[in-house]
């Protein structure tokens, strides 16, 4: 069975009072462990994907020696809210040539596609919603599902703009899920399981454990891992099915209101947990930087909190990212992938492959230090 | 003694490497990285050197072997063993073969760095070639016939790139096409047998198979009504004839010489048609329990005569050296038939070295003049002094002038031959082998120094081209390696003595030392050599050195031969008959072309001289009888079947049946209608024509309900 | 206890459907359409049987090929659909009966 | 319970989404309904234990085959087509109808039934034989599985993969202009 956080909490004392109040119910007990959880991650993830579009602005401005929203609450602090109040009572606009089902559909696909991959960000070694044995691999099957969004959106919309920005989107996500799938096979491979509890598992201790450090493939994978994410959550420099200098906005021209909110959401989300699988599979994840041996429950929210940290680093990376370097071409976007990106993916691959072989899996680190 | 795998292994490998970094990165590389090739190359040579020295020079017994395998596939499944083992197998054979292939592979490549200088191909030949000699070596290290037919085809593959490596002239393309798709005719039936013996052992490895014969497994086995090990034999011997350019399938080898010169020196003389004589030598028991040998003898003599026929009027230097190579190689047939096993195979080494020379004289001597037409040389022998010396050393040697290799070896098989043809009590037909053995001999000679003194002899007959050759000079790429394997021309590094007669002894002891190391392989030693297997990764601690004193003993010897002193004898009447037909025949090169003092016989049978410039129309009788009338024919007859009855009747025929019966109708209509009916022959028509079209609408959904309503009534049918 | 008999009338269900869209729709694309839905109903078949019936993973080994050769056939079908749209400038089935040209 | 539940769910989802394909007439929805089934199935397959089978379908599926349908369907035209040309006297069918529908589903349904009535004596059989009610990973498994046992199909899947992408590629090429 897969370990869950509903697994991890039947260790302790206190589950059996909650199990005794549900009259030993255990599937209830579960099911409502799970809606609590589900909740909480949601909420937290709708809040800092919320706050990400405060953080965007609050950095672009620091990197532009501006101010950026200072007038809503301290240091702008409830600018976040103020949009989300004005995009809630905006006018819900349809066009008139859209397809009206698709027109729905789109944005909800977007959103259910981020969402379901909160299921395996693995925020802590306990406190993971659920930690699958496929784990990486659904979390990249599932968030195609947001490009499916895009798409869909950018066809309903019945417009050109939204067209063009569509088919990019779309085009574009396949592509790079191509390197950044086999970079995650690289690490899947090391690791010798696709669960995240495993791979967390495997880098444990102090920063040269991590499996960025473990050899130079993974290194160098590492950061075709964080292009191929860029691209595929239409960040800048890869933003081109939003390209507003060329598509007005791309996919979400025709869209208003909360159905905007729920692209922009997503895109902000999604952003947010490309960072914190980046973060457990290179970063070491939710690890300690020290080697301790107690399990208590404090700790848990002490990895949670380095989780978080760690993802909001490179959070900060990608927005710097976005307002530093200019937007490319579509031909050079493609050159990129095809070219550049998937062939190193695929060396690393096989180098990864044969370093397993030759020095039977230890790391750099390990083969300097540990004789 | 351990040998390791990682001491054997680079023999193959070391040339991978050289050519898969040429072939990714030598563009990148300086000189077009041939130097990666010679190295690869020089790596393996040292390597195999190591081995030769441990094999040859009394540190085993003489019937020594190496054999490890390491399981390559493993399909088994549940209680069902279904795999499959690679391995090394090193015997004496396969030590001397691996030094000769290396080596000579080294000096060639060594030539072309110098040859190929300045050529537009010249990275993807310097890419092919270190691929090529690395298939051989791994051909000859293999231990199965499996892995020996991967690398046989990785040989044609590189053969076919080479021979038609300046792709943009019409014949280049035509040769390597030919070349290609000749050898595969043989390459068919070798699979064939592979199979076949597959099936019959479950194992295509060496030793396998010799237990087998040994275990008597392939008697009162038939293929077809054909014994066993004759079918597989016989199967084996075509691939072999196919890549040895054995009579009828030798049409390919002197199109070979499209290619760059070094490259016919590695491929079509020295070492890949060697294959086929060494698959030959490697299977002799199966040929011997097949009651083949005859019939390669025959082979061999008919191609080691008709060759030589041709070769005397060829006018390009190579064609005749193409010609000399597929007589050459019907030699060594003949000595595989006759049962002369380790002469056969001296003289596959003895042949690939002064071939090879051959090659790359005539080579160098291309290089220099840009001609490759004799009536336009002459006089040479000033120019390139050091092409001269090695050309007419290696010249004597194929002549089989006593001293040196040549004589050793071919005499050795000649003297069994007479041996086999006349006193072994044989079916007197059979001494046509000898006969036509002989006449060869005398027409190598007569032919190869009638090339000697075209083009080094006489007063320039072209003195445009004489005046522009480059003078030689003395240099490491381009005549040092010419003048090293001329050295091995010479005949007492085979045989200890020069003549391989036992008149002079050099080297003491060892003196016969290709008689006691290269023997027939005894089959019976081979019951249970499972045990002499060893896995590939370990160190083997597997040793069986010999005592010296049984060296000096005649352990290599098959034992007392009764008809020792007929053998004797034979091959003293054999050696002074060879003797006189080689002197004779450079004499009478010597009068037609030099001194003119009798003329040329050319003229006088202008009909027979026709014929051999025509190579005995083989090639106009495989273009016109096999291909036009035999492929093409039936690619006639299928199209014919196609356009002719497909389509006319199957396609055509619906509308024509349907017109037909428009037109009875309309006769219906016409005669019948007032006596009967207006109305009911045109419904009946209608009708019919409806039926027609409801199952032929194109419409692919109302296919696919048929296709569901048939299979859904079979179902139904056979379940009810 | 979910029975095996549930697992196959969805599957029967999503082959009716999918022979359904076979043979009715007229557009090429609705046709490569419906032979996925044929794929899936047999791949989900594989696996209920290999669960309910066998005693080893065989089921999902086939269940994966199928997959696999439902992509490469999505793919050529698509590729063929697009190009027959070059030539013909519609994808209607029943424009589809020639051999040639 | 939960295995009940996401049964239900699933099979609710990929039913309602079948009869979508079918029933819908826009091409684009039907590819939409599509996606909807096939997540079912993947749904169904996580409850029959097959976690990789089912996430590889979702990959496969969503993340591949169902784009580029809606690629195709939009580099087409995206028109779903009722032609009455072809009426034959009413006696074959003319595809894309209501009749035509009801007698695909007739054909479709004994076909069915065809191969129910061979497998009736299987299907009888209740209860889960594999694992019973545990459901392990089968990854390690199925890895073991893919490269000893089936491993000939898995290298000719590669080259089918293979020889699909070239071929894809060569025949969608667009046409030189001459």
């Amino acid at each position: 069975m897969n370990q869950t956080i509903v697994s991890y909490l039947s260790k302790y004392e206190f589950y059996k009072t909650l199990l005794d109040l549900f009259g030993g119910n255990e599937s209830l007990l579960a099911f409502v462990i799970y809606l609590i959880a589900a909740l909480v991650v949601i909420l937290v993830c709708a809040t800092i994907g919320g706050f990400g579009t405060y953080a965007e602005r609050k950095i672009s401005a620091d990197l532009q020696a501006r101010m950026g929203p200072n007038r809503v609450g301290p240091y702008g602090l409830l600018q976040v809210l103020a949009d989300g109040i004005k995009m809630i009572t905006k006018e819900d606009i349809m066009p008139f040539a859209a397809d009206k089902f698709l027109f729905y559909l789109a944005p909800l696909l977007a959103l259910v596609g981020v969402f379901a991959t909160l299921a395996v960000v693995p925020w802590s070694s306990g406190f993971a919603l659920t930690d699958l044995n496929v784990g990486v691999f659904y979390l990249i099957a599932i968030s195609s599902l947001v490009g499916l969004g895009i798409f869909l959106g950018g066809y309903a919309s019945n417009s050109k703009w939204s067209m063009l920005g569509g088919m990019r989107g779309a085009s574009q996500i396949i592509s790079y899920e191509i390197p950044v799938t086999l970079s995650v096979l690289a690490i899947v491979l090391m690791a010798g399981g696709m669960s995240f509890g495993t791979i967390v598992g495997q880098q444990k201790g102090l920063p040269f454990n991590w499996y960025l450090f473990h050899n130079p493939f993974t290194f160098i994978g590492f950061f075709v891992y964080f292009t191929g994410a860029l691209a595929e959550t239409n960040r800048a420099p890869f933003d081109l099915p939003e390209a507003e200098s060329e598509l007005v906005s791309g996919y979400h021209t025709e869209y208003t209101g909360m159905r905007f909110g729920f692209f922009a959401l997503a895109e902000y989300i999604e952003i947010f947990v490309v960072c914190g699988v980046a973060a457990a599979l290179f970063l070491g994840g939710s690890n300690l930087p020290i080697n301790i041996n107690i399990d208590i429950l404090p700790l848990q929210f002490v990895e949670i909190i380095i989780f978080i940290t760690k993802t909001l680093l490179l959070y900060y990376v990608v927005i710097w990212i976005r307002w530093t370097l200019p937007r490319l071409r579509v031909d050079q976007l493609m050159s990129i992938c095809w070219k550049y990106l998937t062939p190193i993916a695929i060396f690393n691959l096989v180098g990864c492959a044969i370093w397993m072989v030759a020095f039977n899996g230890r790391s750099l680190a390990d083969l300097i230090i540990g004789h | 003694m351990e040998y390791s795998v990682g001491s054997i292994a680079p023999i193959f490998l070391a040339p991978v490497l050289a050519f898969v970094i040429n072939a990714f990165f030598g563009r990148r590389l300086p000189r077009n990285g041939d130097w990666v090739a010679v190295l690869g190359v020089f790596i393996s040579f040292i390597f195999s050197a190591r081995i030769f020295g441990d094999f040859v020079f009394g540190k085993f017994a003489t019937d020594y072997y190496i054999h490890k395998t390491f399981t390559w596939l493993d399909l088994s499944y549940m209680d069902q063993v279904w795999k499959f083992d690679l391995g090394i197998y090193i015997d004496n054979m396969a030590a001397i073969m691996l030094l000769m292939v290396s080596g000579v592979a080294t000096l060639i490549h060594l030539f072309s760095t110098w040859y190929m200088d300045h050529d537009p191909r010249h990275g993807r030949f310097f890419t092919f070639l270190p691929l090529f000699t690395s298939a051989m070596l791994g051909l000859v290290l293999s231990d199965n016939l499996l892995a020996l037919f991967m690398f046989w085809e990785v040989m044609g593959f590189c053969s076919y790139s080479l021979i038609g490596i300046y792709y943009e002239k019409e014949e280049a393309g035509d040769a390597s096409i030919k070349a290609f798709m000749t050898t595969r005719v043989g390459d068919v039936f070798l699979l064939l047998g592979i199979v076949a013996i597959y099936m019959v052992i479950g194992s295509v490895t060496y030793t396998d198979i010799y237990a087998a014969i040994a275990e008597g497994k392939f008697a009162g086995q038939s293929v077809l009504g054909i014994g066993l090990a004759t079918f597989t034999g016989f199967c084996l011997f075509l691939g072999a004839m196919g890549k040895s350019a054995q009579f009828p399938l030798h049409v390919w080898l002197p199109d070979a010489m499209m290619g760059p010169t070094p490259g016919s020196a590695l491929i079509h003389a020295a070492t890949m048609v060697a294959a086929g004589v060494y698959l030959s030598l490697r299977m002799y028991p199966l040929m011997v329990a097949g009651d083949l040998t005859a019939f390669i003898a025959i082979i061999g003599a008919i191609t080691a005569f008709g060759a030589a026929t041709i070769a005397l009027v060829q006018t390009d230097i190579k064609a005749v050296l193409a010609f000399s190579t597929i007589s050459q190689l019907g030699y060594m047939m003949i000595g595989v038939g006759v049962g002369s096993y380790n002469a056969a195979f001296m003289h596959l080494i003895t042949h690939a070295v002064f071939k090879a020379c051959l090659f790359l004289s005539a080579g160098s001597v291309i290089h220099s003049i840009h001609e490759q037409q004799m009536p336009k040389m002459g006089g040479l022998r000033k120019k390139l002094p050091y092409t001269f010396i090695a050309m007419f050393c290696c010249s004597l040697a194929i002549a089989g002038v006593p001293f040196f290799s040549g004589f050793v070896s071919k005499d050795r098989i000649l003297g069994d031959a007479l041996y086999w043809g006349f006193m072994a009590g044989q079916n007197p037909m059979l001494a046509i082998v000898p006969i036509l053995g002989f006449a060869g001999a005398f027409l190598t000679a007569f032919y190869m120094f009638r090339m000697i003194f075209l083009t080094f002899f006489g007063t320039p007959r072209d003195q445009h081209i004489y005046d522009h050759a480059h003078q030689e000079h003395l240099s490491f790429t381009s005549n040092v390696p010419l003048l090293i394997l001329t050295v091995f021309t010479l005949g007492f590094w085979y045989a200890g003595s020069l003549t391989g007669q036992g008149i002079v002894n050099v080297m003491g002891a060892k003196t016969e030392w290709f008689k006691i190391l290269v023997e027939a392989p005894q089959v019976e030693k081979f019951v249970g050599s499972e045990a002499k297997k060893t896995p590939f990764i370990e160190p083997t601690t597997y040793t069986e050195t010999l005592p010296v004193a049984v060296l000096d003993g005649q352990t290599g010897y098959a034992g007392p031969n009764p008809d020792e002193h007929k053998i004797h004898s034979a091959h003293v009447i054999g050696a002074v008959a060879s003797i006189i037909i080689a002197l004779t025949g450079i004499f009478l090169a010597f009068l037609m072309y030099v001194k003119g003092a009798i003329k040329p016989l050319a003229p006088k049978f202008p009909g027979y001289v026709r014929t051999l410039q025509n190579r005995y129309y083989f090639d106009k009788v495989y273009q016109d009888i096999v291909i036009k009338k035999g492929l093409l024919g039936l690619n006639r007859l299928l199209a014919w079947f196609d356009m002719g009855i497909y389509d006319r009747f199957a396609v055509d025929g619906w509308a024509k049946v349907n017109r037909v019966l428009f037109r009875i109708a309309k006769w219906f209509d016409n005669v019948v209608i007032d006596a009967v009916g207006v109305d009911g022959a045109g419904v009946a028509v209608n009708l019919f024509n409806l039926v027609l079209r409801i199952v032929q609408s194109g419409k692919i959904q109302f296919y696919f309900i048929m296709l569901i309503v048939v299979l859904c009534s079979y179902i139904w049918t056979l379940n009810f | 206890m979910i029975s095996l008999a549930s697992y196959l009338v969805i599957s029967l269900i999503l082959f009716v459907a999918g022979i359904t869209v076979m043979v009715a729709r007229k557009n090429l694309v609705a046709i490569l359409l419906g032979v996925e839905l044929v794929l899936n109903a047999a791949a989900l078949n594989f696996v209920a049987y290999s669960r309910y019936l066998a005693n080893n993973l065989d089921g999902h080994i086939f269940s994966l090929f199928i997959i696999v050769i439902a992509a490469s056939e999505a793919a050529v079908g698509l590729a063929i659909v697009i190009r027959f749209f070059q030539i013909k400038d519609t994808i209607h089935v029943d424009e589809a009966t020639q051999l040639r040209n | 319970m939960f295995v009940q539940i996401l049964f239900g769910l699933s099979a609710l989802l990929t039913i309602s989404c079948v009869i979508g394909v079918v029933a819908t007439r826009n091409i684009m929805h039907s590819c939409v309904f599509l996606l909807g089934t096939l997540l079912g199935v993947a749904g169904l397959y996580a409850t029959l234990g097959a976690d990789f089978v089912a996430v590889t379908q979702i990959m496969v599926y969503v993340g591949g085959v169902v784009i580029l349908m809606l690629f195709a369907v939009m580099l087409t035209g995206g028109k779903d087509f009722v032609s009455k040309a072809q009426n034959l006297l009413g006696l074959a069918p003319t595809m894309g109808n209501k009749w035509t529908y009801s007698l695909a589903g007739l054909v479709a349904l004994v076909f069915v039934l065809t191969n129910v009535k061979l497998l009736s004596n299987i299907i009888t059989d209740a209860g889960p034989k594999t694992f019973g009610n545990e459901m392990p990973s089968t990854v390690s498994q199925l890895g073991h599985l893919l490269v000893k046992d089936h491993v000939l199909a898995f290298e000719l899947s590669s080259v089918l993969l293979l020889g699909a992408l070239v071929g894809a590629a060569i025949i969608a090429r667009p046409k030189k202009k001459q």
